[in-house]
């Protein structure tokens, strides 16, 4: 048992705090404010780094961000600390800004899939030349207007025509799709159905480039936080892509990794990723609490007696609880999968944990703080309102308690839904 | 008696507000949030209604019907359930006309009350936060000393509402007999200097401003009478109601939007954690509209209501956060996007503990 | 509106603390501590002021509190306040001792039932001379081991044989089930179903008399809390009971308020007797930190500047106000009984906070209080343990959010469940 | 390097420790608590399992393994999921060899550990509670008072365990020099009158006593050389682990319960409002374990882990109540019926808060 970084990790999480502090920070107000504007300069900092790192480094910068952490270290043989490292570096970006964090120029979610379900050609075509020239973008398009949680109800369908997938649908919520699509030469994986009567079996993922046609952004999506990051609303009407971009086979198999299974199994890295987002995020309002009151002459003292406690103290211990209660529920399940185990219910545990907990300790923090708080003068409200996001995306709180509750019941989806 | 019934008085102007805000102010409500403009045409029309020259004594030229706490809060709960930031603004003027009609002098009633009762939309403001993340309305910084005949007042207020329009401002501040004093400021008075607009979490269609007041020198005979202490536990009544709205709204909406929205085959209403969660957001609005009604009776009708007062608050600062917080979670990401109210109301919800000051009178 | 007692109510109200102070906190301690032993004295006085009331008083006693008053006052034209004066009572009962309150011999939940659905001479032959002879309960046997809220499952069965019905089955949860059978003259009204095949609609509730052979309280349940009060086990082995002993018609109607809807429409008057009780409980627990404090020299400020509050301040503040919204919601679900609308949503509401504030607020004033709270030295820890009942029983708080649910949603049974 | 894995030793460790508590605790915890008595048997044989004479080095008697507050935890939290009353009886040692241990002289300690290494069971006492509702551990009503080479102790305390059979009683008391010093004391010392067993809500299986301290006069060697206050962070650790064991009890039985019960036409733990419930106790049993594991190695590892120890004990002391009451609210009323531990289990948990003195060190 240990409770302590190991020098690589505070390494990483020192340099990641300093972009957080010194490239995130000072522009997080204006792209909160001014939306669906573009951060360029913080997009080629970040573009420049990566592709440094890239060049340096045995660990690609891109797979340290989660997108393909996942399926490496679910095959790790011998425990790495990659996932936990993952973990400690979002919380910093987060800290530094989610909605920024969210935009950084990267492979993303979609690379994510390329890089647990390509074939070797398409990592090679897809992943191994990304950085090179201008920020490029990768997304992932899933949800569609008429569902949420229920992924197996996707309509988007995509038709055989010789060499080609013809791809028809609506995508709602992806994210970063407008730069992957119309503001780079990304791509998007989007989920979509080869037979719609054949439930999640038929449920495919196809890469999507940029510039595709009949491919367009319809709208960005304004939104109550994570402003600098965009939301998009894409069509697909009759866009053909080449045969090879399928994710995995064609072929529609009930059970197993490589069909839906497979697909949701990606959950188990990414719900950990969004839960370290979260309680970045969570650790900014509560920085930004013990300064405010440090600056008043306040310290909270932890070992102060309950009774004596002002309810302003007794508020931030209890902020700090459940924080870090969420923060450990991550590590916890980063170590699993950084072990090579299967970590289904320890991922959804952080990921319920810390959205709910980040939502209540930033809407605190704006409480505690008053009419600072409330102020669009400080990060304080902006930070409450790009907390609740996570307690929505990558399955709701409420998905989340049901993939625990299946667990620990040993319930099927039939038996609990 | 127990008795839980609005008379015909009350009934009638609840469902005229509920109608006017339901009609007129909620589909306004997105835009004014996002532009921070209200529409004219729908400021003139609210004034219509005569919500607040109803409540001005004929001899000042209102309507002269009784000024009722319990109405206060039926008309602001109506209307802050179309839209909170327009609800302040409409209901800006009860700042400046309350306070005087509670707290003034004949004097200060005969100067200012017909003002309020002609056919065009009068603004008022109130000066009573100040900006400090500690802010308790029990410690004002701004200070209000006795000169000779004169006052000199002193500080920096913040989310004053409609201070560069209002033709009066009601200022608080700690005074030497009173550790809260009010004071009716005019328009232009000389060392009162309004800042530019501020930028909040919520309630955007209302424009609020920092004010310093730099020793202002105000006459003796501006300084209101009467309890200060009174007018602001009115105010801390009217919020509340207000918060009310702000969390029915909400309700309303997730009700809707769950008995439209499938997932898994069936309404997602029909999910149990949904359901059970709408039921608590049910009871903690009617819970927490009982204690305000409670609240406002007991400001007519107990010698001290400040323990109602206290317990509505407490409880409805809480439920309107909660509530209005489950709002969006029940829209799921679609809460997340501007395109849905809901986030709308968990921004302006959020502010109702803030507005309290962290603190009570 | 109105927010003052009218003087009747007060008077009552009074009258009423002055029995829970004087007669029951008095014993309180001790059939709490020594469980199934029998409050004699108790008892006889009751019985006597029962006896003094009814003879005097044009509403009788046993209609005061809660038995018959629910459908009297449904069907009463004008407004009364009689509901409303019976959570008075029923509070400052349940401020004394909730376990002694249930265990006034009194025609019960049983009698309620008599008084809702009997015929003129069942009412005459169980209610009327009710208080004639000594001390006698009235009890309802629903709850059958296999099931708990989910009551079409009664699985007791009630066959017709001549002038007889012959009852087999095991019922729990009988409160006062003992009194009424074994210790008195009294009688427990038994649900039962003609014909398992036909749910709902055969549900049927029987008189069962003390004596009647077949009939043998089986065990007395030891409890968590209101020990006072007996919780029986009862299994009916061929009980054979006049056929006249079957109230309402012997007809398995699907339909109305003679059918199951009817005998569920009793909630509606139930549930806010036990969220006046719960919350005779839970002041009980307040009053006694307030006092506590005050011996302190304590008192709570309720104007006071939140920012300085101490913990405590701010504990009692949100214990009073979750009080307080129960209480005002169980005073209007009896206002509207009074006026003779149906008010099962608001019962539902009443009954779902009540259960939970109490629960919080007793759990809390232990807690406050220390060492003091959890010893059994005082009654604090004792009124935490009183409390949960109310949690659970006549509805869970689960089954009181699925009813409230389903009237704000509009939603029938089978639509939500 | 964050690392969650048991080591070899405590591994083993905690499957005897779990093993025996479900074996043998658990079956004996209803009737314990009903009657106050625990069996003889019972106690020899969970003294077989050597879990004191481990700790103690082999100079003393002892097995020698290095003590640990993880290895404690661990202990605590496998015991405490049997049953908590039999839980604080069976390491009620622990009181004195722990503080003998981390915070005796060399003389103390030849004086005392070897009593604990015998092959019979040796119970411990210490006397920090006071009754007194605003009790704190920061305040001690008890004061300890320098007379020349003796030390003057005087108080009143509550819920001392043990007290009548212990060999020692460590007393924890202001100082003059420290606000907490801990003092060593021995049965039958002079003027500690130990009064009538207590009746508690919960921990009924384990004798609590109060006792008077009337001027009692210790020799300067009876007090602890070292750190009361460090003593007291080591026994919060316990105490948090302990209420996550009776927590993972309470969710344990629910969720068989839950699986097993039916209504409606399923089980009921087939429902989103009990499944989720499950859910929700299952995060917070984790998160409270991790936060305990986590202050627990601060303990040896941090310089001051004052912050870790109060983090885990504001999130245990509030899950171990919610978890505990949500395990009664899955039963139902069978949950209310002391036929089934549930109940007994959120009597149990209500403790903790308590014992944690409404303060801190």
């Amino acid at each position: 048992m240990n409770f302590e970084l190991s020098k690589s990790a505070k390494a990483r999480k020192e340099m990641f705090h300093a972009i957080a502090e010194n490239m995130m920070r000072p522009i997080s107000h204006q792209y909160d404010e001014f939306e669906h504007t573009e951060p360029d300069e913080f997009f080629q900092m970040m573009w420049q780094a990566s592709k440094a790192n890239r060049e340096s480094s045995r660990v690609a910068f891109e797979d340290e961000e989660g997108d393909g952490a996942a399926p490496d270290s679910l095959k790790a043989k011998k425990p790495s600390e990659n996932m936990l490292v993952t973990a400690i570096q979002i919380e910093e970006l987060s800290w530094g800004d989610c909605g920024l964090y969210l935009s950084i120029p990267n492979p993303g979610l979609g690379g994510a899939a390329v890089g647990g379900l390509g074939t070797p050609e398409q990592k090679k075509r897809y992943l191994a030349d990304f950085y090179d020239g201008e920020p490029r973008w990768g997304a992932m398009a899933i949800t569609e207007p008429h569902f949420g949680s229920d992924s197996k109800q996707v309509a988007t369908t995509a038709v055989r025509d010789g060499d080609e997938w013809v791809l028809t649908g609506t995508k709602i919520f992806c994210t970063a799709g407008e730069r992957a699509l119309d503001k780079s030469d990304g791509f998007v994986v989007v989920w979509a159905t080869l037979d719609k009567n054949k439930g999640r079996a038929a449920i495919k993922s196809f890469i999507v480039a940029a510039g595709t046609p009949g491919v367009t952004v319809d709208r960005v999506e304004d939104k109550m936080g994570i402003r600098a990051s965009d939301t998009a609303v894409i069509t697909l009407d009759n866009a053909r892509i080449p045969y090879d971009n399928i994710l995995g086979t064609a072929e529609i198999i009930e059970k197993g990794r490589a069909g839906f299974g497979g697909v949701m199994a990606t959950f188990d890295a990414t719900r950990p990723v969004v839960a370290a987002s979260a309680i970045g995020v969570g650790r900014a309002a509560l920085d930004f609490v013990h300064e405010t009151l440090r600056d008043s002459g306040i310290e909270i003292h932890y070992e102060a007696s309950r009774r004596q406690m002002t309810v302003l103290e007794r508020e931030v211990i209890e902020m700090e609880a459940q924080l870090q209660a969420a923060r450990l529920l991550t590590w916890r399940a980063c170590w699993m999968m950084d072990r090579g185990e299967r970590n289904s219910r320890e991922a959804s545990m952080a990921k319920c944990k810390a959205g709910a907990a980040v939502t209540k300790v930033t809407q605190k923090a704006v409480e505690l703080l008053g009419p600072m708080g409330y102020s669009r003068k400080y990060l304080v409200e902006k930070w409450m309102r790009d907390a609740k996001i996570n307690d929505i995306f990558e399955g709701t709180q409420q998905i989340n308690q049901m993939i625990v509750a299946r667990s620990i019941l040993g319930y099927s989806s039939a038996e609990l839904n | 008696m127990i008795d839980f019934e609005l008379d015909e008085e009350q009934q009638l102007i609840k469902e005229t507000v509920t109608a006017f805000a339901a009609d007129v102010v909620r589909p306004a409500a997105h835009d004014a949030d996002e532009t921070g403009v209200i529409p004219e045409g729908l400021v003139a029309q609210a004034w219509e209604l005569g919500i607040i020259q109803n409540s001005i004594p004929e001899e000042y030229g209102g309507y002269g019907s009784t000024p009722s706490t319990v109405t206060g809060t039926i008309v602001a709960e109506g209307l802050a359930e179309g839209d909170l930031g327009i609800a302040l603004h409409l209901l800006s003027a009860r700042l400046v006309v309350d306070a005087v009609m509670h707290a003034g002098s004949d004097e200060q009633k005969k100067e200012v009350l017909p003002l309020y009762c002609t056919d065009k939309f009068v603004s008022g403001s109130a000066a009573v936060l100040e900006p400090q993340w500690n802010f308790s309305l029990s410690e004002l910084q701004t200070s209000a000393k006795r000169d000779g005949n004169d006052y000199v007042i002193s500080g920096t207020k913040c989310y004053v509402p409609l201070a560069k329009t209002s033709p009066y401002m009601v200022v608080f501040a700690r005074g030497e007999e009173e550790p809260i004093e009010a004071f009716l400021l005019k328009a232009g008075t000389p060392g009162v200097e309004i800042g530019e607009r501020e930028g909040l979490m919520g309630i955007k269609a209302c424009e609020t401003y920092p004010v310093a007041i730099n020793d202002v020198r105000v006459p003796a005979s501006a300084k209101l009478p009467g309890s200060a202490r009174g007018l602001l536990r009115r105010s801390r009544v009217a919020q509340s109601a207000m918060a009310v709205g702000v969390a029915k709204a909400s309700l309303d909406y997730a009700i809707e939007y769950a008995k439209e929205r499938e997932a898994f085959g069936v309404k997602i209403a029909q999910k149990q954690a949904i359901a059970f969660m709408l039921a608590d957001m049910a009871i903690d609005v009617d819970a927490a509209r009982l204690l305000n009604w409670e609240a406002a009776w007991s400001v007519e009708h107990n010698e001290d209501p400040s323990r109602e007062i206290t317990l509505a608050r407490s409880y409805t600062d809480n439920a309107v956060m909660t509530v209005t917080d489950n709002g969006v979670q029940v829209l799921g990401g679609h809460g997340f996007i501007r395109e849905h109210p809901v986030e709308m109301w968990a921004r302006n919800g959020r502010g109702f503990s803030v507005f309290e000051g962290m603190a009570s009178v």
